[in-house]
């Protein structure tokens, strides 16, 4: 099972409004070669779920940019000012998340969970116009699963079966987004054959990956 | 501002890392808690978590040290040492909500005398958005505020927080560049002050009422 | 039994085997499913998970090929394939529990005309426990249950479980070495049934009532 | 931060009436000298968290067996005869949880999470005198976390600060009750310096590990 494509091969899977997951922490981790391609056939209304909307010219930063998203789920958008341009005037739709609920409502999707039970923004407004459960007298908010169409993932060293290893803090959602979409592209750094990995640097099992690609070193 | 802001910072980020005990594990917010990394004192180890998916952070990379695979929550490279190691967000914020984060400290646009934070929103004008800091604040076994104590000379201590919350009831110490102030039920305590400012000087900068314990210590920032 | 038990097997397992796709993940469970692996046609690739944290699992590991770290489910040594990997158990049921794994494939104490399953355990007599068998029931996409058509003589389908369910209406189809039954909204389905045995045999060992359909057709198992 | 002792000195942690989780899935992947250790010991009344009671001569088996149980909460007691027969006199209190709930539980507790939503469970006998949580029209049984006094994990490689590697299948519970109990004990297959170990390979970072022993190869 051969999961290697070309770029082209990948581009017909996009499709305009979209719920796409992409890897990343204000770009470190994210697949710069599969943004340039959802760039290039410019693909609209795109639901956008990513930790944040990186910088203008960086990263899912540059969807932002380019009017291609219509709302976007992330934790930060403080770095790239055209998110909150844009939300200000009313085109781009902005939910903010804490960090560690919405990791953990993306692996809830990915997990088959059918939500997640945190104290995170508990007397917030976070918690506005969301159920509250009591265990053992504490408050805890029920914040709901999140899953995608496709999930873009960055990869270091991934072998044809899509098996996947991961490089320092480049790491952060890529793992868990890589187990909530239909459809799972990872760009590699480097691709190798299978059997090629130490099987103890497998992070991401190709088992959830449906395409690889090549991206840049 | 009484004390200039650049060595106000310094009393803040020095009196901060006093708090610290050895062997603990301690996030630091962007902007002035980083500054803290610099005055661990040497007799202790401390382990910092950068909350993108690491424990044993360094300092910042310079020249060949840059791995553009390793940065803080702030998106700068940094360094790991030996004892660090990277995960995935699941696990940096499991770390952080399952309270195995001894001390987080963040920096605040308001804080009060109940413990409640707000440091993530000023509605219409400003929405950076919460990032890690309300799952850091909910988790962290404690919570230091570090902050200068005015904005433009106006008290960012109050009874009672006006801008939406970061986390509720979760603060436990305040250190600005003017004291210490500990969160009790009473309300704020102010523990220990900057030797060249007076109690009456201090209050006037602070909305919420300050408590003066009758052993008030001065500062040791050296 | 109309059929002897060794063959009743593999007549079973042989046609599991042709339920399965190039590239699905399969989980089967331990006992008579894991016969299942021996008759994959030569023309697919099956993936298979062990849910005590690997996939690409290969067959049982003899001599050298032994690695005490890698066992099956059952606590067997086995070998992994050049694709395979490992995971923690948090993974491995995320994997099943997400819909991940597209066809598990378990033994039955009993199993009814409604796609309960039941078995993990006998009141008062066997408390095995259920395992990972509720999750993977309740998660795989499909559930294909692979039993003898009776116990002692005795039926195993019924219009209801008498036992205590390891999940409530989640089988899929029910392949016996007597006949292939689906389960739908109107009861069984006798899809398929083997040419050795007539309508009327297979209905007398059966407790429920099987619908049959115009074009039911013999078991293939070569 | 040298995390390194002898069994000696982790013989004063174990007290009577202990909550402890213990790595392994029949038998493989135990700390088999941290099971020793106990045994010597004979601690009492312990309620045990494992994912089964493995077999009368292997790992947390050797625990029933010895009758230093009191209450287990695991999956599968099947391969172990003498579990069922304490449990049928009455003298053991066996508590039956579904696996991926069992170990999503014990992650909830290490986490600081309120509990997990899993359909696992619905319409069973797991499901009696629980909470069920509509989301989505569909039900969810809502499961409470799990944590431990002491958990007993079972590394491959292991450095000087804890920092652990596991091998093959023996990872399963390892990693996740690593992160759920007061104090964590790893069993080392081999113990290197620090720096010693590819940071790619680290599973469980040391910030999670107390105290370090050497067990067999």
């Amino acid at each position: 099972m051969n999961k290697i494509r070309s770029i082209d091969e990948i581009r017909k899977i996009l499709k305009d409004d979209m719920t796409i997951m992409v890897g990343g922490f204000l770009g470190c981790g994210t697949p710069e070669k599969l943004i340039d391609l959802i760039i290039e056939e410019n693909i609209k209304n795109i639901t956008l779920i990513a930790n944040d909307t990186s910088f203008i010219d960086k990263g899912v930063g540059r969807l932002i940019v380019n009017n291609q998203v219509k709302k976007v789920i992330a934790s930060h958008i403080g770095t790239n000012p055209c998110t909150g341009k844009l939300m200000n005037e009313g085109v781009l739709d902005v939910e903010l998340c804490p960090q560690g609920t919405l990791i953990e409502r993306i692996r809830a999707g990915g997990y088959g969970l059918g939500g997640i039970l945190t104290q995170t923004g508990i007397g917030t407004k976070v918690a506005q116009g969301k159920e509250k459960i009591i265990i053992d007298e504490k408050e805890y908010l029920l914040e709901l699963p999140l899953k995608a169409d496709l999930a873009l993932v960055k990869g270091h060293i991934v072998d044809e079966f899509g098996n996947v290893t991961y490089k320092g803090t480049a790491r952060n959602f890529n793992p868990i987004i890589a187990t909530a979409a239909d459809i799972v592209v990872v760009e590699a750094e480097k691709i190798v054959k299978v059997g090629d990995i130490d099987k103890e640097l497998i992070v991401t099992p190709g088992v959830f990956v449906d395409y690889v690609v090549k991206g840049g070193e | 501002m009484i004390i200039e802001e650049g060595k106000a910072k310094e009393i803040i980020a020095k009196r901060v890392a006093k708090e610290l005990k050895d062997g603990q594990l301690v996030n630091l917010g962007i902007g002035l808690p980083t500054l803290v990394a610099n005055y661990i004192p040497k007799d202790i180890n401390v382990i910092f978590q950068s909350e993108n998916g690491m424990v044993g952070m360094g300092n910042l990379a310079r020249g060949e040290e840059v791995d553009t695979n390793v940065t803080n929550a702030g998106g700068q490279y940094v360094t790991v040492l030996p004892e660090g190691s990277f995960f995935d967000s699941c696990m940096s914020f499991g770390i952080i909500r399952g309270g195995h984060v001894d001390v987080t400290v963040l920096g605040a646009l308001e804080v009060d005398e109940k413990g409640n934070l707000a440091n993530w929103i000023i509605p219409g004008k400003l929405v950076p958005g919460m990032g890690g800091a309300m799952d850091l604040v909910t988790g962290a076994k404690k919570v230091i505020v570090a902050m200068l104590h005015t904005s433009k000379g106006r008290p960012k201590i109050f009874t009672r927080c006006n801008l939406p919350l970061t986390a509720k009831e979760k603060v436990d110490l305040i250190i600005t560049e003017l004291g210490v102030m500990k969160v009790t039920e009473d309300g704020l305590v102010l523990n220990e002050i900057n030797k060249d400012v007076t109690i009456d000087q201090i209050q006037s900068l602070t909305q919420a009422k300050l408590i003066i314990p009758d052993d008030i210590k001065f500062m040791e920032v050296e």
